[in-house]
């Protein structure tokens, strides 16, 4: 029994940049923009918050060099694909290579300016990013375990994807955008800005992702700067939209039922099931959602209509 | 708008240019929209009706001339700003969403807070009611059928308080019944101060709804006209540019023998439901047949079957007593029944929009010669060919056809169907969209193929154009045959009242 | 509402259609992109202390500098021109198969099947039999999403990017379990091929250039001139217009994703048997990605993927020596890479649209 | 065949060797690294520490070393291209530091009898040109599992595995580890979790972290991050780290590290070459020649772990202890090894697949 909590704690630990990358690509795919980048804006938000919180002592400004790493990596997906209707997949593989490029190669530049050799996070920051623990709360049993142990980031997570639902399903600007997703020219045509909106909302997508790559380089990696620190989350993520369903409410709970298989090998006795199952399970459970979904033909709780295709209003 | 000038012009336009790459779309054009009036926008395909409207409504931007908004010099840059001005526009393919109910989309893109779905589903019935519209706020856009689409679209219009109504095309996939229903709501809207611009190529739309008409060709202004005093003929002219006649002839010619025949056919839809009811037909050589009804009573999947694209739960097709149901499409095209359907979109069905005419010549003939290759030069022959015969207006064969206008790319598909020398020509729609001129070329051809003893479908929606062209009507309602009628001996009327729901409760009750 | 009239401006700048560029402007277009690319990446190696001339130079002489390296460059070039050919037929018919790096995988596992177990098969035998295994392993790796599009419209992009991943890991579970090396003493690996089941070298570089060649022509005669690219250029235009010429799309669009996965196969058995002599999990190594973005780059067309896939491999190729040389990460290629190919995405903008800037003394 | 020691490999002469050696000016080393030298603490640093440390003893300049950096080993076309472009450079000696280049270097070697190959950690080499080099870490794991025996308090012990159980090296390593914890701790068990990679650090942390959750409370691993050091110092338990020195990393959890000092063999290597003294014979050093260690005690190791640790080491310096002496019991019931004897240098490297008896699967 403890084993199981102390399971389903590690999970979301584990989940959880899967939950920002998540969140960041549905904000992307809502606003018609199929974007591969994530893992390339997620290694952009781990470098730049890294070295940010590194070098300046500070968890916030750590935070927002992460958001604005990942929102400069959506912003040149969002002048290449929205102004110039560059392709979409295109674009984002690109962006995928170049911000895993940048992200590698910055942390080495900046690992050979340090004299040890490692770049460790200050103290001051690490502290900060440490599990919660309230009094009283924390130490419940199983409840504190459960709901009241994690670090700052899991709550930052999954407020940001509650509101971000809050946002789609409940605000005219959420309307709008999803009227963008669907049909941008019917949105065009009801007065609706859709460039305006469709940057703001890719740019705020990619900062989203970012904090999940600084997660990564923070909590993933305990603080210690590592070439490779997003390692796949990012295409995760990708899958992780569809198992959602496009919900970033549904994906807190994806993304910790990822987490989980991420981690279920450490956790489950060793069976004889190889361990590439274990790493083929997002995946393969993805690939079975998208069929099931297709299957079951909705036109709702599927891609945006209107996702991979480039707007331009003149065209016909 | 109390502080307007002493304008009696809603909307005036001064001089506007609007070129597409090297397509001058828009060359110098004026144009007055009085207060309280329904003005008629007139041109056959392609002179620039629907650009010159984007413009008002601010999807495109002009690249010369001034926009004035009740007198004074408007920047329309978008939707928004159009909507600001007052002017609304329905696009003739429908600017909707197709996954949010009538009520999200009719408030899409609006400035006010968002409401709470009970007060704003009030709002709207009580809109609805004052001009006499049917809605159901909280349907789904994919589950409504043309009319209810058009609905929302001018709810969503007048929900924004427009004052300029502009209306593209509303007409051609309507219904007689529908369309009378828009008019009335047009001139109510109009009794209410409002101003309306109407696109159609129905002329006699134009003389019933219409208190001026404007007349473009080939992208310049022409003339402006009051209805009331002026005909057809005159407006056929101007838009043209020269005198035609606007008869059909129905030509007489023996039929031969029969074709076709029909029994007892049911077909259902993807979804399940019933597209074709127990229909029972038959067609002779050198007779055209035309088929009524209003949108979506079975037409498509009546073609279709026939064409072997879609599988009958029931029933059978005899060509020349063989029955064809189970057999390919390819080789039901090989018996020589050919189908040309002009779907709303114009090119989504029977042509390849990107590829230039011979290419698209070659679309149900490639396969015809030997080995692995295909052979362009008949194909190239036969583009050239059609180019001559039907005045198809292209730069050359290998323009993509999606670069030509709706007429010419219409002339096209037929073209190709006829040359392709068929027994029986199945034509769905195909002056839709067409303006006067084009769609007499396409009634010339059809007559010609039944000079040749081709049995010819000919699925409609201009019931006048039904009277004068076809040998016998047939009139579908809800995928059941209501009447098989010779065309020489009914009314419009008579028609029109087979095609309702009303009627076919009578037939039952008779039957 | 007369307020608004002078509220609303024009935009400082809107986007209009242009007249479409000569094939020989847009040629020009892209070439001038190309260099620019080259001054923003210039100005990227300024940044981290570098000469960008002597850089450049290096990656050109890196790959030119002596037989060995443009050997190790054409080596390169193998993969992406293959994989990007056979991308190019399901893009053509609109189906956008991102799992090309799956294929590939699959093609090298189905090949080494016959490497590792029938190695003592006659040399041709048994280079046939590896080739024809490639296609199939490739092809019905293709065939999947075809087939869930075909019966439930299932979203190609994410279907075929999900089966990379799983074609991925089945290599792995084959590394670790049935085909693991008993020789490797529990390292992970699978036993290199024996020498008759190696591709044979052709001027010093694996046979794999000559086939990436004959496909090139046989791909380009295909889509141009065969009733199959006939068909598959109309399945990608209108389903609904190839259904009504009499066409069987379900049979297009499969027998031509098998194609299409067939040939990336071909790719996986000729990186497995040629150059690797192994099956590695990096048999594919992200080349189905980049053949995506040499695909696009080359408008579809096979003689520019070979051009262009020419000009990758010696970007890859040039990026190790300046790796060594100049002591700048292999990293930094991929941030070079990355911009190079911003400037040419963004170029193709203005092949068909230009920036019109609002007239002076305008409208207000 | 390993010859014992590096003394003998390379001093020992043979008549293989090629007359005369290479001017040292001449020297060029081409070096084959799996990921970046910058990366201050994994198995690539340790590496590259080396040749540094060779460099500086044979005064080379720094155009005599040609580093190819982030050559995957699941890469053979990558790891060929990287080799032929140090052959292209001009290099005579090339060190492929990776298990997975062992194939290409084979290949290669034939190919370019000229050039010497030494690769690091497998178990092929041609006696001439291609010869393989490693070390005795055992040893020094083992005095690591002292430090961590003493060291916990719930006699749990957990260990971070980069391979499974057939792996020899990691295997080998693991069993001295959980024997030095046996000699000093005979109730602790020790917990492996198998991450099935080298360099993984997502799957590093998550299986110390989940090693932490079932109660141990010191990780030793076997795998390039630090990451299960800084996992362990999160979690507030201990750790023993590997490669390099990781308290650099997590100061307030490794008790000490196991690392390498490749510029033992590196130097060596070379100086054979400029000698004339390559013989083409493998080399595998230990302790003994320094090519092994620990890192100094942290401050809160346990009580008596510096005096426990001094009289094993003294015991394996002066051979009177080889750590896989005697019968050996596994943690399946079986017996390994017999009495009076030791394990050969050659079933060390490549014939452990057993676990020693305190080792928990779980
Ligand atoms: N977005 C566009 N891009 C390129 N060319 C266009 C575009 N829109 C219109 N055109 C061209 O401009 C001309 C005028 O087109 P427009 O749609 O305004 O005609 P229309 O009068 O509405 O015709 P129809 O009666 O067929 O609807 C045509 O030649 C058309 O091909
Ligand atoms: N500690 C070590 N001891 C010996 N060899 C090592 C060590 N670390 C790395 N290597 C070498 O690196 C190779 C594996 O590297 P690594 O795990 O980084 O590859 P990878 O691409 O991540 O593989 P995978 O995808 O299977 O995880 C091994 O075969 C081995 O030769
Ligand atoms: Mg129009
Ligand atoms: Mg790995």
């Amino acid at each position: 029994m403890e084993m199981v909590i102390k399971f389903i704690a590690a999970a979301v630990i584990s989940g959880t940049p899967l939950l920002y990358g998540t969140v960041g690509e549905i904000l992307n795919e809502k606003s018609g923009h199929l974007n591969l980048g994530v893992e390339g804006m997620m290694s952009m938000g781990a470098v730049s918050g890294f070295m940010v919180g590194y070098y300046s002592d500070s968890f916030l400004l750590s935070l927002i060099a992460a958001f604005l790493g990942g929102a400069v990596g959506a912003a040149i997906y969002a002048v290449l694909t929205v102004t110039f209707m560059a392709d979409q997949n295109v674009t984002g593989l690109t962006l995928t290579i170049f911000g895993i490029g940048l992200g590698n190669f910055l942390g080495l530049y900046y690992l050979g300016l340090s004299e040890s050799g490692t770049l460790k996070l200050p103290e001051k920051i690490t502290g900060q990013m440490r599990s919660i623990n309230i009094e009283g709360l924390s130490n419940l049993p199983v409840v504190g375990k459960l709901l009241f142990s994690y670090n700052p980031f899991v709550y930052l997570g999954i407020v940001i994807a509650i509101v971000l639902w809050w946002y789609l399903k409940k605000t005219k600007t959420g309307l709008s955008l999803r009227a963008i997703g669907e049909n941008p020219s019917a949105a065009d045509a009801a007065g609706i800005r859709v460039t305006k909106l469709k940057y703001i909302n890719i740019i705020l997508g990619g900062g989203i992702c970012g904090i999940g790559g600084v997660y990564c380089a923070m909590i993933i990696n305990n603080g210690v700067w590592i070439s490779n620190s997003v390692g796949g989350f990012g295409w995760i993520a990708v899958a992780l939209v569809i198992f959602a369903a496009w919900s970033p409410v549904r994906a807190i709970f994806g993304s910790f039922v990822f987490g989980a298989f991420n981690i279920l090998r450490y956790y489950v006795p060793s069976v004889g099931i190889p361990e590439a199952f274990y790493d083929m399970l997002p995946f393969l459970v993805t690939a079975l959602v998208l069929i099931v979904t297709s299957i079951r033909q909705s036109k709702e709780n599927s891609q945006p209509a209107g996702c991979g295709i480039n707007y331009f209003r003149e065209d016909r | 708008m109390a502080e307007t000038k002493s304008t009696n012009y809603a909307i005036e336009c001064r001089g506007i240019t609007k070129s597409f790459g090297s397509v001058k779309a828009n060359d110098n054009i004026n144009l007055t929209l009085e207060k309280g009036e329904i003005l008629a926008l007139l041109g056959e395909n392609g002179s620039g009706k629907t650009t010159l409207m984007n413009m008002i409504s601010g999807i495109y931007h002009p690249d010369q001339g001034t926009i004035l908004v009740n007198g004074e010099e408007a920047v329309i840059n978008s939707p928004t700003d159009a909507m600001n001005f007052g002017i609304g526009m329905i696009h003739q393919h429908f600017k909707l969403v197709e996954v949010f109910n009538a009520m999200d989309n009719i408030v899409l893109g609006t400035k006010e807070k968002r409401r709470k779905p009970k007060v704003l589903k009030q709002e709207i019935v009580e809109l609805s009611r004052k001009f006499g519209l049917e809605i159901n706020p909280e349907q789904k856009v994919y589950n409504m059928s043309v009319s209810e689409k058009q609905t929302v679209e001018i709810m969503k219009a007048l929900y924004r308080g427009a004052n300029v109504l502009i209306l593209d095309e509303p007409t051609a996939v309507l219904t007689p019944q529908e369309t009378e229903k828009l008019f009335e709501i047009l001139r109510k809207m109009r009794d209410q101060g409002r101003s309306i611009i109407i696109i159609t190529h129905k002329l006699n739309e134009v003389m019933a709804v219409s208190d001026r008409v404007v007349i473009l060709r080939k992208g310049e202004y022409i003339d402006t006209v009051k209805t009331s005093e002026t005909s057809v003929t005159e407006l056929t002219e101007l838009m043209v540019g020269r005198p035609i006649s606007l008869e059909i002839e129905r030509l007489e010619v023996d039929r031969g023998d029969k074709l076709l025949e029909v029994v007892d056919l049911t077909v259902y839809r993807e979804d399940g439901t019933k597209a074709i009811d127990d229909v029972r037909f038959d067609i002779f050589r050198g007779e055209i047949l035309g088929v009524a009804g209003i949108a979506g009573s079975g037409q498509k999947e009546l073609c279709e079957t026939i064409a072997g694209l879609m599988r009958p739960k029931k029933g059978a097709i005899l060509y020349e007593k063989e029955n064809i149901i189970g057999k390919s499409p390819k080789e039901i095209i090989d018996l020589g029944i050919h189908m040309s359907f002009v779907p709303e979109d114009r090119l989504g069905m029977g042509l390849v929009a990107s590829m230039g005419m011979t290419d698209n010549m070659l679309l149900k003939s490639y396969n015809k010669n030997k080995g692995i290759f295909v052979d362009k030069k008949p194909a190239k022959k036969l583009a050239q060919d059609l180019i001559g015969k039907l005045e198809i207006r292209t730069p050359g064969t290998e323009t993509p056809v999606r670069h030509l206008s709706g007429g010419n790319v219409q002339k096209v598909l037929l073209g190709r169907e006829i040359e392709s020398s068929p027994n029986l020509l199945i034509t769905a729609y195909p002056v839709r969209g067409l303006d006067i001129n084009s769609s007499y070329v396409i009634y010339d051809l059809l007559n010609e193929q039944k000079k040749k003893n081709v049995a010819i479908i000919f699925i409609g929606e201009d019931l006048d154009v039904l009277l004068e062209l076809s040998d016998r009507i047939m009139v579908l309602c809800h995928g059941e045959v209501t009447g098989i009628v010779a065309a020489a001996e009914t009314t419009k009327e008579e028609i029109g009242l087979m095609m309702t729901d009303s009627v076919r409760g009578e037939a039952e009750a008779h039957g | 509402m007369a307020n608004m009239n002078n509220t609303a401006k024009e935009p400082l700048i809107r986007i209009g259609k242009r007249n479409e560029l000569t094939a020989k402007n847009a040629m020009f277009l892209r070439l001038a992109a190309f260099g620019l690319a080259l001054v923003a990446g210039g100005v990227f190696i300024l940044a981290v202390g570098h000469n960008p001339i002597s850089v450049y130079w290096t990656i050109i002489r890196g790959s030119f500098r002596s037989e060995m390296a443009i050997q190790a460059t054409i080596k390169y070039m193998i993969p992406l021109l293959i994989t990007s050919l056979g991308i190019t037929l399901a893009f053509r018919m609109r189906f956008w198969n991102i799992g090309a790096e799956g294929q590939v995988i699959m093609g090298a596992i189905f090949a080494s099947y016959f490497a590792l177990f029938f190695d003592g098969l006659p040399h041709v035998l048994l280079i046939i039999l590896m080739i024809i295994a490639g296609i199939i392993g490739g092809g019905i790796w293709g065939l999947i999403p075809a087939f869930f599009k075909v019966r439930y419209n299932t979203n190609e992009t994410l279907f075929t990017l999900m089966l990379n991943y799983i074609a991925l890991y089945i290599i792995v579970f084959l590394r670790d379990g049935p085909w693991a090396d008993p020789e490797s003493g529990g390292f992970p690996k699978i036993a290199r091929f024996s020498k008759n089941a190696q591709l044979d070298k052709i001027f010093g570089v694996q046979a794999g250039w000559i086939i990436g060649i004959i496909l090139v022509v046989l791909v380009f005669i295909y889509m141009r001139y065969s009733k199959h690219g006939y068909e598959i250029n109309v399945v990608g235009e209108s389903k609904a217009t190839a259904r009504y010429a009499g066409m069987n799309v379900r049979k297009i669009v499969l027998r031509t994703m098998f194609i299409s996965g067939g040939i990336c196969g071909i790719t996986g058995m000729v990186s497995a048997t040629g150059s690797d002599m192994t099956l590695a999990t990096a048999v594919a190594g992200g080349v189905g990605f980049t053949a995506i973005i040499v695909a696009w780059l080359a408008r579809l067309n096979p003689f520019t993927i070979l051009l262009v896939s020419f000009l990758f491999s010696v970007l890859e190729k040039g990026s190790t020596v300046i790796q060594s040389e100049f002591g700048l990460s292999t990293d930094s290629s991929e941030v070079l890479q990355g911009i190079i190919l911003f400037f040419v995405l963004g170029c193709e903008f203005f092949v068909r649209y230009r920036f019109i800037r609002r007239k002076k003394g305008g409208t207000d | 065949g390993c010859s014992g020691s590096g003394d003998e490999a390379t001093t020992s002469g043979s008549e293989t060797t090629k007359a005369g050696g290479i001017a040292k000016e001449d020297i060029k080393v081409g070096v084959i690294h799996i990921s970046d030298p910058a990366e201050g603490s994994g198995y690539t640093f340790t590496h590259d520490q080396g040749i540094v440390a060779m460099q500086q003893n044979l005064g080379l300049e720094d155009s005599q070393i040609i580093r190819k950096n982030n050559i995957s080993d699941s890469d053979p076309t990558a790891i060929e291209t990287a080799m032929r472009e140090c052959i292209e450079d001009g290099c005579n000696i090339i060190f492929a530091t990776s298990w997975g280049y062992m194939d290409t270097c084979e290949a290669l070697a034939e190919e370019f009898p000229d050039v010497y190959f030494a690769h690091g950690s497998g178990y092929k080499s041609n006696g001439q040109n291609f010869i393989n080099y490693f070390g005795r870490i055992y040893q020094a794991r083992y005095l690591a599992g002292i430090v961590a025996g003493l060291k916990t308090e719930s006699d749990k012990v957990g260990f971070v595995a980069a391979m499974d159980k057939e792996n020899s090296e990691v295997t080998g390593g693991l069993d001295a580890f959980a024997m030095g914890v046996y000699s000093v701790n005979p109730e602790a068990q020790v917990f492996v979790k198998v991450t099935n990679s080298w360099y993984d650090p997502e799957a590093e942390t998550s299986a110390a972290k989940a090693l932490i959750a079932e109660g141990c409370d010191v990780i030793g691993q076997h795998c390039d991050t630090p990451n299960p050091q800084l996992a362990a110092e999160e979690a507030g338990v201990w750790g023993v780290g590997y490669n390099s020195n990781m308290s650099k990393d997590a100061p307030d959890a490794t008790l000490t590290s196991v690392v390498w000092d490749w510029g033992v063999y590196y130097t060596a290597a070379v100086q054979s070459l400029i000698d004339g003294t390559w013989d083409g014979s493998n080399y595998y050093g230990g302790m003994k020649e320094g090519l092994v260690g620990i890192t100094d005690l942290s401050a809160f190791c346990a009580d008596g772990t510096a005096e426990a640790v001094d009289q094993a080491k003294a015991s394996i310096l002066d051979g009177s202890f080889n750590v896989f002496d005697g019968v050996i019991e596994t943690n399946e019931g079986t017996t390994v090894g017999k009495e009076g004897s030791t394990l050969s240098d050659a079933e060390i490297t490549g014939g452990i697949n057993w676990y020693f008896k305190n080792i928990v699967v779980k």
